[in-house]
């Protein structure tokens, strides 16, 4: 696996190594060398099966996180590969050429984080989702539970209480709070 | 479909490349024209495999192009599981695929193991290891009804399906429940194997051979069978790598690639068995092979009883659930489930929710780029029998 | 196609005359597997109403809701999980976390309806079928969500610490306070037993989040003695922990010691933001009387109000009981030092030295003060009153305690009898034994309480850890003579204590007179109890103050006496316990600011 | 009642199916749904009692419930025994089953399949998600209650719900039309606009026929 890492290292620059085990490596691209690093590694190195392609949203860092997990028959090992790209203009170049199913995880991308694969088939078709008007659902400054309870009608009737507020309340309403710390201006 | 025609397979290919007109690799379809019909096969069908839909155009009863559409079952588990907790999202995630939930079980809780640096003991591994393999043999079974089913045999679903009630009564006892087990908790498994547990399972195993016994000779060796399913939906080994696809599927067209041999996890490497695979790839190959590997799967279920040891812990020392923080990382976790290669990438960030969770669900290409390539110039009534034989199982390709 | 592919497939005729597979009548043949995940019971026998259960469940399925005929106790919210079955999902997360084993599932599972709003139920409380089912899922032993077992605290071996006054327990490292603080379930049920309502959960969850500074900041807001809290507090909350139904409870005194342990005395000031309170500007002068934890709480929260307090103090150091009670193996001098330093660097100043009633009389603060604030608390020691009691050789425990500390030098026997199984009783018998151990090489004391083991008004550890320093511990024995020879005590006779309290809880004591016991001794010491001194207040004043039962004042919820400048609180009214003190002292800083306010309008 | 009064009336009944292209909207009906009357007393006891013994569920799986239809309809419960079977399509069935959670492309087909069925019908409503949303009362594509959008007569609580939970959900729904108590359906043509108002803010792209019998 080292072996094969170092000679992609001589292809394209390697930002990052992570071995996880033996049978699972991270590796981190810079994005525009990702295609010549996939294909490398599908047609040469023998990663010749993409197990899947998937985001991660990393909001505070306005950043994407591409995962492409390829794999190796005669290895038998896995290889991720992660690219970050921009959140705000998130385009990715498309490896539906270098893999016939790419395409679906690209507009599964597409819909889900609204990260664009230009050239991918099909990539505008809705895919899952179906009348979607709201923000792509999959990124996290996306509330489900707020968009949930705002569309479909919980059943009303639901309160708790906080079994320390409870007591509170039955066994010393009164107990003072801690007085707030006197400022010099007041 | 040419190459095809030229080579092993073309005694099981009948010809059926004169419609449409072909223009830059793509088939020209005019629906004015009235020479074709588009057609919807499903959500609300019986011959699909769960709740999905296929759009076919037909000519006569060929299709001549098919768009798989899903989306029906769509729940956003992903989404759910970043408001969860890491302890939250274990009894969710056994939802994403219903026939064989425990696999989705096993994943995301050795995803957490991994990423949190927990070794679980050796018994719950073996207890792990005895449900995985009882959740394949219960798949099976409910796939082998779905085959013969889609093929109009509904006396073998009736029985396979009914014998799969059997398995999950053995679930039932074992786990405390019938189709959502919810058993491998982070860090081992919840419950001991209730007495003389094993000797049921072992009643059950000999009552599933002898069932199997009759369906193969009922059902494999069957002229009909025979006939209808040899040549169709042909996957070339080529096929496999360019489109993902993983598991039997694969194996049948002669890639061995089985995740319990080559990367055994668990307590496989303990276990006896070899690679089963087969070479022409077509849906009877792919049919015959599943069979084969479900007797393989009672096998290694009464291999794992015999091993499994009397005592022992069954779960490691977690930290206080509530507020469990898993170190930031990410990690990929797969195990071979019924269908194939059904794994689960998890990115941590070292706070209490999970960064990322995604289910890699096996059939993701079988159900739509496999099945929409080989569905063209196949005729409609072997539309139902293609989409069985890949297995595909719709909650999981959508989550 | 071949002919045996066609003929093959009728060899399944053969089946025909087989007996069927299906079942007869499924709604009374099929229980639910022993461990069956059905429908949710609760034994509210058991339950306490954490929220555990609400806290785990992640479909929100579970509300915390009153139910008639549950009370609010300690340790006990009198709150029930009420469960909506259109979320749950019966995953049973919230029986295997419950801390109790109070919420378990039956086998039943059928339950159908027309109407959708009925299927939300509080197990145990409503009707169901299944509520006393016996079959079905409960927590199985072999697994744990949480942690039931404290992490161990170190302290120095028994033959290391028998001769010093060196402080015994070691206190956590930051890696066992982070394993305990992680087992807390935050609930909250220890707040309410807690008298000074610490905001306990928040503390040990910044702690948890490595945020000392804001549980630092946490632990000021309702006591200004955490370091000392931290080592000899009561501990009370611990008792109604919700672990301790089913293991043992966090432990909470260590992580708070933990907690003021981390913050240097320097940083104080920073940490808790009051590094501009040097210089008071409230007009309003406040008198506290007694440098104990009550009247030093009173002053820090004052002095945060911006009041200018002064502590007078009739002995030459701050501290109270907390200096001249405790032995310093157990509350080291410079933890006590280092909490009153920071109290009065917030200019709060200590006159000792300065015992009122004798050199100022109380009538006269008030023309100074706005307000008087007395916690004078409890230093007289009570007697037994048995025959030779009044010996010379017999001494109270509270005087050799503030004796010691003060310096001078109090008599050792070679053998020693103790009367008394409070803490204070542990106190000096592990002061004594260690002054015999220095003294004479080798210890022989004995103390003996009216109390069984096991309801010694003593901590338990305290029993422990002086047995270990081989004082010998004689619980259930009632006290009858000491014996006199030639003026000297020869010995203390005994006899067998049935019980202490009669049915109503009152204090009365039963005796077996045929049991009977003698330990050999030379010097006895009573430590049975302490009372108060208010002979300060003279007796013009006290005839305006409306007295309680049994000699105590009365006073308000404020602890406000009818005298209104004059505030009481601490071990004379409350107690005796430094947790109760500084709940009293906080109470009255905000009645006194309450009462002064309202003056000025 | 003037003759222009009656046809504004009429005109106000009918529906615009507004969802359809123009050119499409011919080819559906605009009328609403109606009430079914009981017919004479013991004629409507009659036929109560034959409804009751031929429960005829459409096989659409709409969720997990859908894997606990497949024990119940084979040999080891065997429902046909009880009048119960599985037709392949709307027009032939008359108890829908709802398995568990809708997503939001689902639901649209739940609608429309169950505006299609002939009636008198009844709606049978499986697990926690169809009350309360269950473990997906926080997913933004699962409705929470099912009953906001089609009416449903008996509810089985589960996660799933047991094949014997739904035989006895079957025996409830019985006792109830035997009763002539299963009124769903005129409850739906009562409260017609009201569910309709409630599907339509869910489904953004309406484009089918506002009623689809």
């Amino acid at each position: 696996m080292k072996e094969k890492i170092d000679r992609l290292r001589k292809m394209v620059n390697v930002l990052q190594v992570v071995e996880k085990h033996p049978d699972l490596y991270f590796i981190t691209l810079e994005g525009n060398q990702l295609v010549m690093a996939l294909g490398y590694l599908k047609n040469t190195l023998n990663f010749k099966h993409l197990a899947f392609m998937q985001a991660v949203d990393y909001l505070e860092d306005n950043k994407f996180m591409l995962t492409y997990m390829v794999y190796n028959y005669e290895l038998k090992a896995n290889l991720g590969v992660n690219v970050f790209i921009d959140r705000e203009e998130s385009s990715m170049f498309s490896i539906h050429r270098l893999w016939e199913h790419a395409w679906q995880y690209q507009r599964e991308l597409y819909e889900m984080f609204g990260i664009d694969f230009p050239g991918s088939p099909r990539v505008d078709e809705p895919f899952i989702m179906e009348s979607w008007e709201e923000m792509p659902p999959m990124r996290r400054d996306f509330d489900t539970l707020a968009y949930s309870q705002k569309t479909y009608f919980p059943r009303p009737g639901r309160e708790t209480n906080d079994p320390k507020e409870q007591m509170k309340k039955a066994k010393y309403p009164n107990y003072p709070d801690s007085p707030k710390i006197r400022r010099d201006d007041e | 479909m040419n190459k095809i025609s030229e080579s092993k397979y073309k005694d099981f290919v009948a010809d059926r490349s004169k419609y449409p007109e072909m223009e830059n690799g793509k088939p020209v379809i005019d629906l004015d024209s009235h020479k074709f019909t588009k057609i919807w096969q499903g959500p609300q069908h019986p011959g699909v495999t769960g709740n999905m839909s296929v759009e076919i155009i037909v000519n006569g009863d060929e299709i001549v192009d098919a768009k798989t559409h899903v989306g029906y079952l769509h729940r956003g588990f992903e989404k759910l599981m970043e408001r969860r907790r890491y302890i939250q999202c274990f009894p969710i995630v056994c939802r994403i695929c219903v026939p064989e939930p425990d696999t989705n079980e096993y994943c995301v809780s050795a995803a957490m193991e991994d990423l949190a640096g927990i070794v679980i003991p050796d018994k719950a591994a073996w207890l792990r290891t005895l449900n995985l393999e009882m959740s394949r043999v219960a798949g099976f079974l409910m796939w082998l009804g779905g085959q013969a089913g889609s093929l109009g045999m509904g006396a073998i679903g009736q029985w396979t399906v009914a014998m799969r009630d059997y398995w999950l009564d053995l679930f039932e006892e074992m786990t405390g429940g019938r189709i959502y087990h919810m058993y491998m908790i982070p860090g081992g498994v919840r419950k001991n194997l209730p007495l003389g547990f094993k000797e049921r399972v072992l009643q059950t195993v000999d009552r599933t051979y002898k069932l199997l016994d009759d369906i193969e000779r009922v059902f494999l060796n069957n002229a009909i069978a025979k006939s209808r399913l040899k040549g169709l939906g042909i996957i070339t080994p080529e096929m496999v790598s360019e489109y993902g696809i993983v598991g039997p599927t694969a194996r049948a067209s002669g890639i061995a690639d089985d995740i319990r041999i080559n990367q055994p996890y668990l307590k496989y490497a303990e276990l006896e068995m070899k690679m089963l695979t087969s070479n022409i790839g077509d849906a009877y190959d792919r049919t015959e092979l599943r069979f084969q590997e479900l007797l393989q799967s009672l096998d290694l279920v009464k291999q794992i009883l015999n091993k499994i040891p009397e005592n022992g812990e069954i779960q490691a020392k977690l930290p206080n659930v509530l507020h469990w923080k898993i170190p930031a990382g990410q990690t990929y976790i797969k195990a071979e489930s019924t269908r194939g290669e059904h794994g689960f990438y998890m990115v941590s960030d070292g706070s209490k929710y999970p960064r990322r969770v995604f289910a890699r669900g096996a059939s993701y290409t079988h159900a739509i780029s496999v099945l929409e390539k080989l569905a063209v110039n196949i005729t409609i009534s072997d539309l139902a029998a293609l989409m069985v034989s890949l297995h595909t199982c719709p909650p999981e390709i959508e989550r | 196609m071949k002919l045996k592919d066609i003929i093959q497939p009728l060899t399944i005729w053969k089946r025909v005359a087989e007996e069927p597979w299906t079942i007869k009548d499924p709604l009374t043949e099929r229980p639910g597997a022993d461990n069956y995940r059905g429908f949710h019971q609760n034994d509210f026998a058991k339950c306490i109403g954490c929220g555990s259960c609400e806290e785990i469940c992640q479909n929100a399925a579970i509300d915390l809701v009153p139910v008639e005929g549950q009370e609010v106790k300690d340790g006990n919210s009198g709150l029930r999980p009420r469960i909506d079955y259109g979320r749950c999902c019966w995953c049973a997360l919230c029986v295997d976390i419950c801390p109790t084993g109070a919420l378990t599932m039956s086998n039943e599972y059928t339950w159908i309806d027309d109407d959708p709003e009925v299927f939300r139920f509080t197990p145990g409380a409503d009707k169901t079928k299944w509520q006393d089912d016996e079959k079905g899922y409960s927590r199985s032993e072999d697994i744990a969500l949480i942690n039931f077992d404290r992490i161990e605290m170190e302290e120095k071996a028994p033959e290391d610490r028998d001769k010093s006054f060196i402080e015994i327990v070691k206190g956590y490292n930051k890696e066992q306070a982070m394993l305990e603080a992680d087992r807390c379930l935050e609930c909250g049920l220890c707040t309410a037993t807690c008298p000074a309502h610490m905001d306990i959960p928040a503390y040990i969850a910044a702690l948890r989040e490595d945020n000392i500074e804001e549980a630092f900041r946490i632990l000021y807001e309702t006591n200004p003695l955490p370091e000392i809290c931290g080592r000899i507090c009561t501990h009370k909350c611990e008792t109604a922990c919700a672990l301790h139904n089913n293991g043992e409870a966090i432990a909470i005194r260590w992580l708070k010691r933990y907690i003021a342990d981390q913050i240097p005395a320097e940083r104080y000031k920073e940490v808790l933001g009051t590094e501009h309170l040097a210089d008071p500007k409230i007009g309003h002068k406040i008198a506290v009387i007694g440098a104990g934890p009550s009247g030093l709480s009173a002053a820090y929260y004052l002095a945060i109000l911006g009041y200018q307090v002064k502590i007078f103090e009739a002995l030459p150091d701050s501290g109270g009981m907390m200096r001249y009670g405790i032995p310093e193996y157990r509350l080291p001098y410079d933890q006590i030092n280092k909490d009153i330093d920071y109290i009065k660097s917030l200019g709060v100043e200590i006159q000792f030295n300065t015992r009122i009633g004798q050199d100022i009389p109380l009538e006269d603060l008030h023309q100074e003060y706005s307000a008087v604030y007395a916690a004078t608390g409890l230093h007289l020691g009570r007697s037994t009153r048995i025959p030779g009691s009044d010996n010379s050789e017999v001494y109270f425990a509270t005087d050799l305690l503030r004796k010691f500390t003060l310096g001078q030098d109090i008599p050792v026997g070679k053998k020693i009898v103790v009367i008394g199984g409070g803490n204070v009783a542990m106190d000096i018998t592990r002061t004594l034994a260690r002054l015999q151990n220095q003294k004479y090489g080798k210890v022989d004391i004995t103390a003996t309480s009216l109390e069984t083991e096991d309801i010694m008004p003593a901590d338990r550890e305290e029993i422990v850890e002086s047995r270990e320093e081989k004082a010998i511990i004689e619980p259930g024995w009632g006290p009858q003579e000491i014996e006199i020879k030639d003026g000297k005590i020869a010995g203390l006779h005994l006899i067998k204590c049935l019980s202490v309290f009669d049915e109503n809880g009152a204090f009365n004591p039963k005796f077996d007179a045929n049991e009977k016991k003698f330990f050999k001794a030379d010097m006895v010491v009573e430590s049975i109890g302490q009372g108060m001194d208010l002979s300060y207040i003279s007796d013009e004043l006290k005839e305006k103050i409306k007295m309680g039962p049994r000699g105590r004042i009365d006073v308000n919820e404020g602890f406000q006496t009818s005298v209104d400048w004059l505030f009481v609180g601490g071990d004379i009214i409350k107690g005796p316990d430094v947790i109760n003190g500084v709940a009293n002292g906080h109470i009255a800083a905000k009645a006194i600011d309450k009462y002064l306010n309202a003056q000025k309008k | 009642m003037k003759e222009k009064d009656i046809k504004i009336i009429e005109k106000e009944m009918k529906l615009a199916n507004e969802g359809l292209p123009e050119m499409e909207r011919d080819l559906f009906a605009d009328d609403r749904p109606s009430r079914i009357e009981p017919l004479n007393k013991y004629l409507e006891q009659f036929l109560n009692w034959a409804r009751a013994r031929s429960l005829w569920i459409l096989a659409y799986g709409t969720g997990c419930g859908a894997i606990e239809l497949r024990p119940l309809m084979t040999a080891r419960f065997d429902a046909f025994r009880y009048g119960i079977a599985g037709r392949p399509t709307p027009r032939q069935a008359n108890v829908f089953i709802i398995g568990g959670y809708a997503s939001l492309k689902t639901i649209k087909r739940i609608v429309r399949s169950y505006e299609q069925m002939q009636g008198p019908k009844y709606v049978i409503a499986l697990g926690s998600c169809t009350i309360n949303g269950g473990m997906y009362y926080d997913s933004y594509n699962t409705i929470n209650r099912i009953d906001y959008y089609i009416p449903v007569d008996i509810y089985v609580t589960g996660c799933m719900p047991r094949p014997e939970s739904l035989i006895a959900g079957f025996n409830g729904l019985k006792k109830k039309i035997q009763a002539g108590q299963c009124d769903g359906m005129n409850k739906y043509a009562d409260n017609f606009d009201w569910y309709k108002a409630n599907q339509k803010q869910i489904i953004k792209d309406w484009n089918m026929p506002d009623y689809n019998w």
